[in-house]
């Protein structure tokens, strides 16, 4: 096949799926090796900015989706009169981003970070997928971990953990010989 | 002091609050005058109105540690000034300055949540459900075209390898040229086919497979056949060499 | 807005939808009238169908929806199809072949001719409903005797097993490699 013909391909896989599709399944689905079929993604997404199209496409943790044009956003919200996306509470920011920069990562560890209970604030994250269990510690109990989920990439926007911006004073901070990590 | 009308809910708990004093009044950090600091955020707590003691507590677990660590400050420093003990503020100043790392990025955070909402994502097509389920194998899948004779030869094959003791490896079975396209296979081609075109129609052309050789296009077109006779699909065109379109079978639908 | 500016919203608004969008609407949501609209929309679908993309525009009863290229369907198929739907496996078929011709045979006869392990195509056999306990032997453990099934007879269209191919005995067993038909 060939690239405007895999191109086509990928665009109707990607808009059928409704979610992010995996790496993995495009190549299988393509017959290609990973490395050539995330070349047909990228040349496709770069084709829709470049072209200034309605859609986009944004990786999510290996996974592709397609998705729509920021700049339409007025416009289908019109369409659709939906209302405002409620934001994340502060105390829902603090919390995710606590597990977000320290994942794994167990309810006890975030509420010494916190310095307040945090049971609600886990629960309500885990029940809005944007964390989820990861794992059990090896500590007495065994108390759930924590990570972050895919759910949050989308939400934030960012293709995976390694783009979440860096926390501020890290360097400048390795004189302090042990921080509460 | 202007905190009698901040209220303690205000604060994600008692690390912002430390933070919000430290901010407002341009402590350093790395010097906190714990006296002054401790004073007024017991006056903070005084003040507070809404005193449910479930949030409470954890405020007033801070104001006795702020308490003892001014006690620890007050007790007369060791003789040798070169063997200075630890600062007893340098764990609390540690989980503030870890605390304010964790607020800091929140604000990147928040824009960056707002940002991500001006993208919408569809749901998935109903018609990809429809396709994942899948029927469970007709027999006639299973056995894809084999001929009572095949069965034969291949019992022949068995009956002689057990006699000559053969390595059962070399001995491939190369007597069943397998049919790669069967009526029934074909048939569920075109039935997933009408679930994914919109409006379960498509046009007679597509049911053909891209590279489809000719074998394969008699066996799909036989499937079509026989999808009609039972009654599944029609077909329609709406003028004289027009596009014959193929769609689910419905009652008085056409002629 | 420019021609490319709307073909973008409109291409957003359908892709967001998932389903057919009334002219009305789409010409309300970009505020023009239903003809400039309708062109905008032909314009798009145009667009797909000369650049040969993998997503294409149908109009139904004044309403437009955005749907998969037709040419792409057998990849969006492969993608959700699990491969499991394969023809009779050679042991499958020796196994059912033994079994027609010796019943009733017990499950170690089968395997003494065979000689391999048949555990796992007799049941995959009695699964399909190929062939069926007929009864008891006589030997220790009274072990089950397997025969072939009314199913095996319907699809193989015989009125009986007598009608089976007879067995020629005296066959050159030489180049009993060569049995190909």
């Amino acid at each position: 096949m060939r690239l405007s013909e895999l191109e086509a391909v990928v665009e109707s896989l990607l808009f059928i799926a409704g979610d992010a599709v995996p790496l993995t399944s495009i190549a299988q689905t393509i017959e290609l090796d990973k490395a050539t079929a995330k070349a047909v993604v990228l040349a496709l997404a770069d084709k829709y900015e470049k072209e200034k199209r309605g859609l986009r496409i944004v990786e999510i943790g290996g996974a592709y989706q397609m998705c729509t044009a920021a700049e339409c956003f007025e416009y289908i919200r019109n369409m659709y009169k939906s209302p405002q996306r409620q934001g994340l509470t502060q105390s829902l920011l603090e919390t995710l981003a606590i597990v977000a920069y320290k994942q794994p990562i167990t309810r006890a560890q975030i509420e010494e970070i916190r310095g307040v209970s945090s049971d609600h604030a886990v629960a309500k994250l885990v029940e809005k997928r944007l964390i989820c269990e990861v794992g059990r510690g090896d500590t007495p109990g065994r108390p759930i971990l924590f990570g972050t989920s895919n759910e949050f990439l989308r939400y934030f926007g960012f293709k995976s953990i390694g783009e979440l911006p860096p926390l501020e004073e890290e360097q400048e901070e390795e004189n302090g010989d042990e921080l509460t990590v | 002091m202007d905190t009698i009308n901040i209220r303690l809910d205000a604060f994600e708990g008692p690390l912002d609050l430390l933070y919000h004093l430290i901010e407002k009044n341009e402590i350093d950090i790395y010097d906190i005058p714990i006296a002054s600091l401790t004073e007024q955020y017991l006056a903070f707590l005084d003040a507070a109105e809404d005193r449910d003691m479930d949030g409470m507590s954890e405020f007033l677990l801070m104001a006795a540690t702020l308490l003892e660590i001014k006690s620890k400050m007050l007790l007369p420093a060791p003789k040798n000034e070169e063997e200075e003990g630890p600062d007893p503020r340098e764990e609390l100043v540690q989980r503030l300055l870890e605390y304010k790392k964790i607020k800091d990025v929140t604000d990147t955070f928040k824009e960056r949540e707002e940002e991500a909402a001006l993208v919408f994502y569809k749901e998935a097509d109903a018609s990809v459900a429809k396709l994942k389920e899948q029927p469970p194998q007709e027999l006639e899948d299973l056995l894809q075209g084999i001929t009572m004779d095949d069965l034969y030869q291949a019992f022949q094959q068995v009956m002689a390898r057990k006699e000559t003791k053969e390595d059962k490896v070399r001995s491939s079975f190369r007597s069943v040229q397998k049919d790669l396209f069967t009526v029934g296979e074909k048939m569920e081609y075109i039935r997933d086919l009408l679930i994914l075109r919109p409006y379960g129609k498509t046009a007679f052309h597509t049911i053909f497979r891209k590279n489809a050789g000719k074998m394969e296009k008699v066996v799909t077109f036989l499937a079509l056949l026989e999808l009609i006779k039972q009654k599944e699909v029609q077909i329609t065109q709406e003028r004289n060499f027009g596009e014959i379109l193929i769609s689910k079978y419905s009652e008085g639908g056409t002629e």
